[in-house]
């Protein structure tokens, strides 16, 4: 029962909120549910927190590690929905898409996340995989411009065709399972697949050809560089909040398919190919996006990019892998997506009162919005990964691990991109504080929206200074989930 | 009994300067076939120069007359090192001829800043003419110095002088050679001897020293004087110590001791004829000339040092 | 009762040539309508052989996704997107990008490259050649399709043929998914089509014109 | 070798600067570099098998970056005073400042002295027993690393000289002489809050300068745990050769403050000419252009000299004089990579063309090199 209610209130608040019309009770609503939403959240992380997993019937499971995912979708869902409570008052009425259309998706999208999580079977997985794009692409086009169309139907149509990708490599698993003696219905088990992990060796290049596939289609969701193209156009067309959820929960969730995956192919395989793999994508991607990240002229895209290379820097640790790497990517996972959320918030507030986000027009920030900017900064002090935020701690832990396995050659490429991000997103932040501010409509910052970005900003810090031990105990039942060597 | 020989070295060293001078001023007059003034002369005129008063520009702080005065200490304390007569300084210890070419730059120091304080544009002048020669001097004084150690394994002054005197007098190791050559050179400089800097005259273009001590007079320019003279004569015992040290007494009975003020006395005078006819047969050198010279300088010291790694160990 | 058998096993084998057919005939078409029928026609095939394999394995399950196919695949999409075409009246050209005949080459290429690929994995699948080759074709040349069309209901359509040869792949190698994952796909494959439409009227609206091509405005 | 060249090449800077901030700065770099070098000879000094010289250059590169990290913080202070009361940190503008800030002038004197690192100083400590470290490590058996340390030697000693010209440089237009053209309130009091700094700084330089026991006594303790077998003897006699210095010197310089003198003022004699207006005294950039002149390969300062009226350059009514110099670590080394990085990055800019269908072909190929990596691996 406790699995099941945290997946039936998001549909149940998602239907009721369509019924009002009026805008504010369709806030309220929706913030009650979410409440509700996040409360179940946290008794499920409980409850596994005590009896190690939690099963319900065939396809729903919840482990150590979908327990820790959970806490980072719990903590932006309800940061996000902070935040959109005031934000949407400030979206220009006459658009075709009112407030409780926005509610309505965003509750399908976390109910699609959280029972991608909670899926037990990997079919089931793929499925919600594909509900995410759906739910999230019409939120991606929410403000109904010719900008966010086009970034709407790019991220639908790029998306869907590599979870295509990832279907027929869920398909191939599933062959190489049932060739290998494993019963129809639980060949696409997850646990059933680990357990019988060594016998599929015999059938290797099918599980590989499995891999190739999967890695490509949900690397085309995280978002590696050769498929990244559509995340910047989807997370900068889309409303702050959206683009909060998709950055900081939605590439989490992709991240964790892939470690599902990772994971067979590790006990099936041991990790010379799966690792490899993950980290030229890893590789590719803190590259690529870091020397993307300089030319950039939109705030939005450019905290896009800065995903895309944290989601790189996510992918080397599990790559390096080891009980440092593993536990380097995890952690950034957490801290990235409140990193990142908060900068999506602060960037929503530049764009009501800027009226735009190009970033040669914004700047004078330090005077007229005192709180945004302040929040800028801790933000981009933290993304960079300066040492007093938790980002320093994650990027250390997955860097001394590559120290220890003489990845070189990744150390280097890693550093650079660093360098070069570091060097991107301190220039723009500079030159959007400091000058003399332009015209500016003043709108006053509301409470939620503080708090929203305090919330975020604060994890950043304490996670940053000290480690809760619950938390580094979740993480370690995690990485022995997926049974680190 | 040594404490006093020391002393007696040291208070000879600081007395002995103007006469010096004056030797020197004396034989170049006689080599220009004139009868020139006493060798004396010097001590006159520092004791007219006590008695005067001293004028201080308006502009000027207290630094300006605190200025010659501490300079005057450090040029002093600097010659406490040299071990002419006897075997070791008033002072030695490692390292201690680095304090001695620092306490040098630090008299400059003082001199420039009173220069500085006249307020008019000579002593500016001077000031960053003696700047840019100290600056190249001390470079290749340093190397040789250094070059010297090295080969004789040894911190101190005395320590180099003893070894030096230990060596046989024929077999004169190239690093002597060259860092001799590079010392006088600097020596040159350091002293604002002819090629590099007139001290006879004050004209306008040419003078480096005197442009910066344009504005003292009374005992100020006294001190400054006989600080000048001092450092004159420590260049000369410097060189004398490091490359002719034959002779210095070691032990303290008295035979020994007269036998060294006597070559030491010997050995004045040849380097006195020298300086004289040098600047009787040298024109002064054009101010963007003088690098020149102190490019050859470090040449010479670099060359030295290179040559101490063929010592035999 | 084994010459039923048998037949079960030769419609398998003969409608991989089938579908080669119409992924040319797909390749060389210059309207749309004739596209979205040959889909259709496609979509046929792939049911008949799933019929086929339900009834050689006489698993209920497997039947029930045949008719679910049929119904879908074969009926409702197709009718969604002729209505598409008719409301969004736009010019029914495909404007494709590479000439008839170039696709039609390249299609074949696709295709004689699928057969090679899979050489190696049906012998130790001992599963028979010919339609894994089909499901690979299909795949191929679906990608093929979607980035070589412009029309946005073109893609749509590659994106429909390459979810086929997915779904083909499947049928030939395993003989069917557990059911709920295949009901699961299916779904979420008929909810893509709808946004997809949903977003093609506002495509309409804002660019009033259907070419992806000028979708260019967000760069760099 | 990086220290020597940075030693050399901020100190060149400095002198050059008219800026009191950033001659500062460039200073700083200097004494980075001198830092650097003394580490270099340790490293030099352990990996030869000579660790007590090790922990003797060690022990200088800690006891320089104390003193450095003093006499620094004071001279910046100094800055900030000076700019407090004239708004202006041109030293080309200052002058004078003396009579108006008497206190801060006399603990900016003890800064600039102790950075030129002349004796009695805690400057002088620092480099002395860098130069010890130096002349130790020459003796090593193996040529390489003796030529080198006695190079570096002569490098420091460049360094040493050439800062002492420079902050004879900035004290002299700063405090001494006439006021250039700048106008002082001379009602702003200098508050208490400004002076009490600066006097604690100078004094700490004073009695490090003179007594160098108190600094080097615990850092002997650090570098022990450091490299261990580091004899300390050299190390202690230090200690008591400033004392001595320090001794002599007071005598001879007490003896030379006792002689009586008759003090008259009177204006400055200016040759006849009505009066010297402080305009007429030597400036920053003049006083450095002798040194400048020299080491002008370094430089390669280019110049500008517009006389006006063009036709007749013997009557000029406006003379401009305008020299740049040319960086040279900003040409040949940043300006390249930035360069580099920029350019791939705008081609990887033009990769995100904005047309779907390249998105989908870059999926496409993404997959089959995967697939490719498959096979072969």
């Amino acid at each position: 029962m406790v699995l099941l209610l945290p997946l039936i209130v998001p549909l149940m608040v998602a239907a009721m909120v369509l019924l009002f019309r009026d805008a504010r009770r369709a806030t309220a609503v929706a913030l009650a549910g979410g409440c509700v939403e996040v409360a179940l959240l946290a008794n499920l992380v409980f409850q596994v927190y005590q009896r190690s997993t939690i099963a319900v019937g065939q396809y729903l499971r919840a482990d150590a590690l979908t327990s820790f995912f959970l806490v980072g979708l719990g903590f932006v869902f309800l940061v996000t929905l902070l935040y959109s409570v005031t934000y949407l008052r400030h979206v220009p009425p006459g658009r075709f898409s009112s407030p409780r259309w926005f509610y309505c998706l965003m509750f399908l999208f976390v109910f699609a996340m959280l029972a991608a999580y909670l899926a037990q079977n990997l079919g089931l997985l793929w499925i919600m995989m594909e509900a995410t794009t759906l739910a999230s692409a019409l939120l991606v086009g929410f403000y109904n411009t010719d900008g966010a169309v086009e970034a709407g139907w790019k991220y639908l149509v790029v998306c869907t065709v590599g979870i295509a990708f990832a279907l027929f490599g869920t398909i191939a698993l599933y062959l190489a399972a049932v060739r290998s003696g494993v019963p129809s219905e639980a060949a696409l088990d997850w646990t059933v697949l680990m357990n019988a992990g060594p016998a599929l060796g015999r059938v290797s290049s099918l599980v590989k050809l499995g891999f190739v596939f999967v890695a490509v289609g949900y690397g085309t969701k995280v978002g590696f560089v050769p498929m990244h193209s559509w995340l910047p156009d989807a997370h900068a067309e889309a409303p702050s909040p959206i683009s909060a959820m998709l950055s900081a929960a939605l590439l989490n969730c992709a991240m964790y398919a892939l470690l599902r995956y990772d994971a067979i192919s590790v006990r099936v395989l041991g990790p010379g190919f799966s690792h490899t793999m993950l980290l030229i994508f890893g590789g590719l991607s803190l590259v690529g996006a870091s020397l993307l990240m300089i030319v950039q002229r939109d705030l939005k895209r450019l905290l896009a990019y800065s995903s895309v290379e944290h989601m790189g820097m996510i992918a080397v640790g599990i790559g390096i892998g080891g009980p440092l790497g593993l536990y380097g990517a995890l952690l950034h996972t957490l801290n990235h997506s409140a990193a990142k959320a908060l900068l999506f918030f602060a960037a929503g507030r530049v764009r009501e009162s800027y009226g735009t986000l190009e970033l040669d027009r914004i700047n004078g920030m330090a005077r007229t919005l005192r709180w945004t900017s302040a929040f800028l900064v801790v933000g981009v002090l933290a993304i960079v990964g300066l040492p007093p935020f938790s980002l320093f701690v994650s990027e250390f832990a997955i860097l001394t691990a590559a120290f220890h396995q003489e990845q070189h050659l990744i150390v280097v490429s890693v550093l650079l991109a660093l360098v070069i991000g570091f060097g991107a997103l301190i220039y723009q932040l500079q030159r959007m504080l400091a000058g003399e501010p332009a015209e500016v409509h003043k709108s006053r910052i509301s409470v939620p929206e503080i708090a929203a970005m305090a919330a975020c900003a604060a994890l950043v810090l304490i996670l940053g200074l000290h480690l809760p031990g619950a938390l580094v105990h979740m993480i370690q039942r995690a990485m022995d989930v997926v049974n680190w060597r | 009994m040594t404490i006093a020989l020391r002393l007696a070295q040291f208070v000879f060293l600081l007395l002995s300067a103007p006469l010096l001078l004056g030797a020197i001023t004396r034989l170049k007059a006689i080599l220009q076939r004139r009868r020139g003034a006493s060798i004396w002369r010097p001590y006159a005129e520092l004791g007219k120069l006590f008695r005067k008063e001293d004028l201080v520009p308006g502009s000027a702080s207290w630094l300006f007359r605190a200025a010659p005065r501490l300079a005057f200490a450090l040029t002093v304390t600097a010659v406490a090192f040299l071990p002419i007569v006897w075997s070791n300084g008033l002072l030695s210890f490692a390292g201690d001829f680095i304090v001695l070419v620092y306490l040098l730059a630090f008299a400059r120091f003082l001199m420039m800043l009173g220069a500085f304080d006249g307020g008019s544009s000579f002593g500016g002048m001077g000031a960053s003419r003696e700047a840019m020669v100290s600056v190249l001097a001390e470079a290749p004084l340093v190397l040789s110095l250094v070059a010297l150690a090295v080969a004789a394994r040894a911190g101190s002054l005395t320590a180099i002088v003893a070894w030096t005197g230990a060596q046989d007098f024929f077999n004169i190791s190239v690093v002597h050679v060259l860092a001799f050559a590079a010392l006088t050179l600097v020596a040159i400089a350091e002293t604002g001897r002819l090629p590099v800097d007139n001290p006879a005259t004050h004209l306008e273009l040419t003078m480096l020293h005197e442009a910066m001590v344009l504005e003292y007079s009374g005992p100020s320019l006294a001190l400054i004087e006989w600080a000048q003279a001092i450092k004159l004569n420590l260049m000369i015992a410097l060189l004398i110590a490091l490359f002719a040290p034959w002779g210095i007494a070691s032990g303290v009975t008295a035979g020994a001791i007269l036998l060294s003020i006597g070559l030491y006395v010997v050995k004045l005078g040849i380097a006195i004829v020298a300086i004289a006819v040098l600047e009787s047969c040298v024109a002064k050198l054009r101010m963007y000339a003088v690098p020149e010279i102190f490019g050859i300088a470090a040449a010479l010291s670099i060359l030295a040092i290179v040559f101490t790694l063929m010592m035999k160990r | 009762m084994r010459i039923i058998n048998f037949a079960a096993s030769q419609a398998i084998s003969s409608s991989a040539v089938l579908i080669f057919l119409t992924l040319l005939l797909l390749a060389a078409s210059r309207r749309m309508s004739n596209c979205i029928s040959l889909f259709a026609a496609q979509s046929a095939v792939i049911a008949a052989q799933v019929f086929a394999t339900a009834y050689a394995h006489k698993s209920v399950a497997a039947l029930m996704v045949g008719i679910m196919v049929v119904l879908i695949k074969v009926v409702a999409i197709p009718y969604a997107l002729f209505q598409l075409v008719k409301r969004l009246h736009t010019s029914r050209d495909v404007k494709a990008s590479i000439a008839p005949a170039g696709s039609v080459f390249i299609t074949a290429a696709l295709i004689f490259i699928s057969y090679s690929a899979v050489q190696s994995y049906a012998k130790d699948l001992n599963v028979a050649r010919d339609p894994l080759a089909a499901a690979v074709a299909i795949i191929m040349s679906g990608c093929f399709l979607m980035t070589s069309r412009n029309k946005a209901l073109m893609q749509i359509l590659g994106l429909l043929i390459l979810e086929n040869g997915i779904f083909m792949a499947a049928l030939t190698t395993t003989f069917g998914m557990p059911l709920v994952i295949e009901i699961g796909i299916v779904f979420d494959l008929v909810m893509g089509v709808f946004l997809m439409g949903i977003f093609m009227f506002r495509i309409r609206e804002t660019f009033n014109d259907l070419d992806v091509s000028k979708l260019r405005k967000l760069r760099g | 070798m990086a220290g020597g060249i940075s030693a050399l090449l901020g100190i060149l800077y400095a002198l050059s600067e008219s800026d009191l901030k950033r001659l500062l700065a460039y200073s700083s770099v200097e004494n980075l570099g001198i830092i650097y070098l003394t580490i270099g000879a340790a490293m030099l000094c352990q990996k030869n098998g000579a660790p007590g010289f090790a922990a003797l250059a060690l022990l200088a590169a800690l006891v320089h970056a104390l003193n450095h990290a003093i006499f620094k913080n004071l001279l910046f202070l100094g800055a900030g005073a000076i700019q407090y009361k004239t708004h202006s940190l041109k030293l080309n503008e200052l002058g004078g400042l003396w009579k108006t800030m008497p206190a801060t002038g006399a603990f900016f004197l003890v800064g600039c002295v102790s950075i030129a690192g002349v004796p009695l100083f805690n400057g002088f400590i620092g480099e002395w027993m860098a130069f010890q470290s130096f002349l130790a490590g020459a003796q090593l058996s193996h040529p390489a690393p003796q030529l080198t340390l006695a190079l570096s030697a002569g490098a420091l000693a460049l360094t040493g000289g050439l800062a002492a010209a420079c902050f004879v440089n900035v004290f002299g237009t700063a405090f001494l002489g006439r006021p250039r053209r700048m106008q002082i309130e001379p009602e702003t009091k200098m508050p208490l809050s400004m002076l009490v700094p600066l006097g604690a700084l100078a004094a700490a330089c004073l009695v490090i300068g003179v007594m160098p026991m108190v600094l080097i006594r615990p850092l002997w303790a650090l570098v022990e745990g450091l490299i261990p077998g580091g004899n300390f003897e050299s190390g202690a006699k230090i200690g008591s050769g400033i004392q001595m210095v320090t001794a002599t010197v007071l005598i001879a310089a007490l003896a030379a403050i006792l002689i009586r003198t008759v003090v008259r003022y009177a204006p400055t004699w200016g040759c006849g000419l009505a009066s010297l207006t402080g305009r007429m005294q030597y400036t920053a950039t003049s006083f450095s252009k002798p040194v400048r002149t020299v080491f002008q390969p370094v430089y390669k300062a280019s110049r500008k000299l517009e006389i006006s009226p063009a036709d007749k350059p013997y009557f000029p009514t406006a003379i401009s004089y305008e020299s740049t110099r040319t960086l040279h670590y900003e040409k040949l080394l940043y300006r390249p990579i930035v360069n580099t990085i920029m350019t791939i990055a705008q081609q990887l800019r033009r990769l995100q063309t904005g047309n779907i269908q390249w998105y989908l072909l870059y999926i496409f190929l993404a997959l089959l090199c995967m697939f490719l990596f498959m096979r072969f691996r």
